[in-house]
């Protein structure tokens, strides 16, 4: 137990050092400001944890979970207090983009796609009990008209926002997975290299 | 195309009045060098001329167009605007392909032949498949100069182009302002580099606190008598060559070193 | 994000210490999530009392009303309108509504409310560098305290600079309005400045930390004088011991059950 | 004669999948309370320079190539940890704004900041605040939010928070890239009052600045010294002035007038007031 406890730190420790501690912070913020970018276009797009993924890609599972968990906190002290106990599906959405990024998913569309849908399954899995047990299904994202509709169904209050979930979730981070790889793909080699998980950008350096 | 404001008037959000009532006109094919201390509204004043902000009141004519009826993707057709920090709009990843962005959204013929040119002229042709950060901070910013020559506007205007500049950048830099007066292009400089300005703009306006103090030749600022009084209302202290000509009592004060060096031998002769 | 906050002083008008009054909120949220609709109604009545105490009640009620409000609402429209579970059906105020699904509905409510209320109480009136303060102090590693003070402080800064962007991609002809295709274009030329002067400077940044000594190990020291007094000390104690016995009291129900 | 504070021996630096020598076998020293300039064209490898004497060099840019040896106030910089060099050596980045950690709600903490990591008691740290902030005139910023204050001012709180730390050797890296003319009257101001009580290593692109403040020069071109050694030697001989280096304008101006073969006194001014006495005797 002891060395598997010590190897968590030291895999921590390497993932949140120098460069990556001010990323993770932007990471984190970015979350947060997208909506920003959305209102100045007028896109319905949500792309709320791209930043997380930004953080898993460069810098690991762990720093993409500290990212997702700061700017989830951050999001409840300055907008809706409530988003904070929505922290598990946020620890799920950053340990899942580190590994999966290791594979090096986001070098290629066809392979960034699926592994958002993926990843929007996990999503609505873990977020589908809270959001059912907290707020009965109610999220204010747009999408609760379909958990009236599956209520009215006669489906429980669990499935019917579980359900809701497999609906709005794949298809928010398949769009976030999609804009991850356009972004992974121009990032420049000099300044990528000095980070802890470059290789799962430019996996043929040295 | 020349550039005229009347009356204009700007008050921000929190009722601070950054630009009282300046009416200027910039005939076209002049460079104008755009001086004061930071907050006077040189930077409020640049954001009229493309469109950027909208005039509290007055009116900002670029040629025939009021910049009021129009936004600013249509006004950057007549004007370019460089700004300060290169990181707030490289977007791209390869030189050629950023220097390309102004002039494809103008829907110009050859974006690339353009960018390349204007790429040329910086010697960054030979960084054009290079990721802009992958080069020197220096370079990004010749690069973003680089995006705004490419645009071929009537109107280029930049805002501290050489800060953090070295000696051969400045140099390039010095070459492409020359090759853009030939073209008739009116080129705006906004900078606290008062030397280095002073060598390639043919006319001066001062702004103190949101107004203009002077309009007029380079000339005849470098003449007046009052010129170290008229500067440091300004926050400017007077140019080194002035300093050196006054010192060693030369009349006219001039403003390159070439210059200097031709009036000390035109002197001597007499 | 300066707020200061002088809630319920325990001595003179000295701020209570920020651990004492995050364990209460946590204490108040997990008592509200295990226990009972009586001890909830017990629990918001304590909450009223201490948000009317503090000065920042006008903008917790505002956050209230914008942010929890309307969750509620919907929660209970959702239940009273559509709850298959039960067929009795009683008239409220001339409207057909379905009684269980009303309790269930209020039952959900007043827990969110309840939850939320403390949240907002805790958020409001605690500086967040105090508290980050309180955490380093009792052993918090500094990198994970910098990522949070760090980010909240970039929230505001990416606000501005996103700014900056959208002005000089406007000048050189990024066009934002017309057609939702154009504007999805131009999703990129907004995004990827924000990421790559931000890549950037993390490596200047990170650089700035390594000169400034955050990576130093040893003792470290606090220029905020932060300090727990022997009242909050016990009621830290407290809050800790009474909040697990009720969870593992619950627990072994849960478990005999 | 003083003895040196920095010794660079053979020193060479390559930053990680790089194959340029961003540092090629530099070799120099700089005595104590000497103020030395550092000039050369971008890229010349001047901030690598302020990196590899701090000690940042190569823990912090992992994966470089390191010869040679760094010795900054008798302490090897290659290997020192960073709260030992902290207290020798302090540099100011270029970019001030990015040197402010970004977590702090004052100005007063911010300064903090750098003490309270290195543990220095909190009596202790309240005292250094005050003196810097008064040795510096920034009393009036000190309860400013750090995001609020201006360019210049910013610079001021970032050199404070070095100074706080009593440092022997002070690094600025192109202070004035940033700065209007009152600003750099300022930091000159503020130069000049620290020459001699502490080692001042100044990169700057603007030669007009160095007169009169700068001792010695160390002139780098792609990692490799042209010159280090008295500042007059290296602007006085005709036909030196380098076409990537520079000089001061006064010195361009008596240096074009030599070219054209008019009468000059044998070497080329390197201060204003030489300058004028040169031109006045052409008069």
């Amino acid at each position: 137990m002891k060395n598997v406890l010590e190897s968590f730190r030291t895999s921590i420790r390497k993932e949140t050092s120098g460069v990556s501690i001010p990323f993770i912070a932007f990471g984190a913020a970015l979350n947060l400001s997208l909506g920003q970018i959305a209102g100045l276009l007028k896109l319905p797009v949500y792309l709320d944890s791209i930043g997380t993924v930004l953080v898993a890609v460069l810098c690991g599972p762990w720093a993409a979970v500290i990212a997702g968990s700061v700017a989830n906190t951050i999001g409840s002290i300055t907008f809706s207090p409530p988003s904070v106990f929505f922290i598990p599906t946020v620890i799920v959405i950053g340990a899942f983009t580190g590994i999966v990024a290791r594979h090096g998913v986001f070098r290629k569309w066809y392979t960034a796609l699926p592994a958002g849908v993926i990843q929007g399954l996990l999503a609505a899995a873990v977020s589908a009990p809270i959001s059912a047990y907290l707020f009965s299904g109610i999220t204010l994202s747009g999408m609760d008209f379909l958990v009236m509709f599956f209520r009215a169904e006669g489906k429980s209050i669990l499935l019917s926002t579980f359900l809701q979930g497999l609906i709005a979730d794949p298809l928010d981070k398949a769009i976030t997975y999609t804009a991850a790889w356009v972004i992974v793909r121009q990032l420049p080699h000099r300044i990528v290299i000095r980070f802890p998980r470059y290789e799962n950008v430019f996996p043929s350096s040295d | 195309m020349n550039l005229r404001t009347k009356d204009l008037h700007h008050v921000y959000a929190g009722d601070i009045h950054a630009l009282k009532g300046i009416s200027l006109t910039i005939a076209g094919g002049r460079c104008v060098l755009l001086l004061g201390q930071n907050g006077a509204g040189k930077s409020t004043l640049l954001k009229h001329l493309n469109g950027i902000l909208k005039p509290t009141s007055g009116e900002v004519l670029v040629g025939e167009t009021n910049t009021k009826l129009h936004d600013a993707a249509f006004l950057a057709q007549f004007v370019a605007l460089s700004f300060q920090n290169p990181d707030d709009q490289i977007s791209s990843k390869s030189v050629v392909e950023e220097a390309m962005f102004g002039p494809r959204n103008l829907g110009k013929q050859d974006p690339e032949a353009l960018a390349r040119e204007a790429l040329r002229m910086f010697s960054l042709e030979g960084d054009a498949n290079t990721h802009p950060y992958d080069l020197h901070p220096s370079k990004r910013k010749l690069l973003t100069i680089a995006s705004a020559i490419a645009m071929d506007t009537p109107v280029v205007a930049f805002d501290e182009p050489t800060a953090g500049f070295d000696v051969t950048q400045r140099c390039l830099f010095g070459k492409a302002l020359e090759r853009l007066k030939e073209r008739g292009k009116t080129v705006i400089l906004v900078s606290h580099d008062l030397d280095y300005s002073l060598q390639y703009c043919d006319s001066v306006i001062l702004m103190d606190h949101g107004s203009v103090t002077f309009h007029g030749d380079k000339i005849h600022l470098l003449s007046r008598p009052d010129l170290r009084e008229i500067l440091r209302a300004s926050g400017l202290g007077l140019p080194i060559l002035c300093r050196m000509s006054k010192a060693i009592g030369l009349r006219t004060a001039p403003s390159s070193v070439e210059e200097f060096v031709q009036l000390l031998h035109d002197n001597r002769t007499i | 994000m300066r707020m200061s906050s002088h809630l319920l002083t325990s001595k003179g008008m000295r701020p209570v210490h920020p651990l004492t009054k995050l364990y209460f909120t946590v204490s108040t949220v997990v008592l509200c999530f295990l226990l009972d609709v009586t001890a909830q109604v017990f629990i918001a009545c304590l909450l009223l009392i201490l948000c009317v105490l503090t000065r920042q009640r006008r903008s917790i009620f505002k956050r209230f009303l914008r942010y929890v409000l309307p969750v509620v609402i919907l929660v209970l429209l959702l239940n009273v309108l559509i709850y298959p579970e039960s067929e009795k059906w009683i008239s409220l105020f001339g409207f057909r509504v379905n009684e269980v699904g009303f309790h269930f509905g209020l039952i959900v409510s007043l827990r969110l409310s309840v939850m939320s209320l403390s949240l907002l109480l805790f958020f409001v009136t605690t500086p967040p560098h105090l508290l980050a303060t309180a955490v380093l102090m009792k052993g918090a590693s500094p990198r994970i305290v910098f990522v949070f003070l760090h980010s909240l402080q970039l929230v505001t800064t990416l606000r501005r600079k996103i700014g900056k962007i959208f002005i000089a991609q406007a000048s050189r002809g990024l066009d934002v309005k017309g057609n939702p295709f154009k504007r999805v274009k131009a999703l990129f030329p907004m995004l990827l400045p924000l990421v790559f002067s931000y890549l950037s400077e993390s490596l200047e940044r990170g650089l700035a930390l390594e000169l400034r000594g955050l990576g130093i190990h040893g003792p470290k020291s606090y220029l905020v004088e932060l300090k727990e007094s022997g009242t909050e000390r016990v009621a830290n104690l407290l809050l800790l011991l009474g909040t697990s016995t009720v969870i593992l009291w619950k627990l072994l129900q849960w478990l005999i059950r | 004669m003083a003895h040196p504070i920095i010794t660079v021996e053979d020193y060479s630096f390559s930053y990680k999948a790089s194959n340029k020598k961003a540092l090629d076998r530099l070799s120099f020293s700089i005595d104590e309370f000497e103020c030395c300039g550092i000039i050369g064209p971008s890229e010349a490898g001047k901030s690598t320079l302020c990196y590899a004497i701090t000690s940042v060099l190569p823990h912090y840019f992992s994966g470089g190539k390191t010869e040679g040896r760094v010795l900054t106030a008798g302490l090897d910089a290659l290997s020192t940890p960073m709260d030992l060099m902290m207290k020798k050596v302090g540099l100011l980045i270029q970019s001030s704004g990015v040197f402010l950690s970004g977590i702090k709600p004052t100005v007063r903490e911010e300064i903090a900041f750098s003490m309270e990591n290195l543990g220095i008691s909190r009596t202790e740290i309240v005292e250094r605040i005050q003196s810097v902030m008064e040795e510096l005139g920034i009393e009036s910023l000190a309860e400013r939010d750090p995001l609020t204050l201006s360019g210049g001012e910013m610079q001021r709180v970032a050199l404070a928070c070095v100074l706080a730390l009593d440092p022997q050797v002070l690094i600025l890296d192109e202070p004035t890239s940033s700065l209007d003319g009152e600003g750099v009257r300022d930091l000159r101001l503020i130069l000049s009052k620290l020459k001699g009580k502490k080692t001042i290593l100044l990169v700057e692109q603007r030669m007009e600045l160095l007169p009169g403040l700068i001792d010695s020069l160390l002139v780098l071109r792609e990692g490799k010294k042209v010159y280090s050694g008295h500042a007059e030697r290296f602007f006085s001989s005709i036909g030196s002035l380098e076409e990537d280096i520079g000089a001061p304008i006064w010195t361009q101006v008596c240096y074009h007038i030599a070219s054209r073969g008019n009468r000059t006194a044998g070497t080329l001014p390197y201060t204003y007031r030489q300058a004028l006495k040169a031109l006045g005797t052409i008069r």
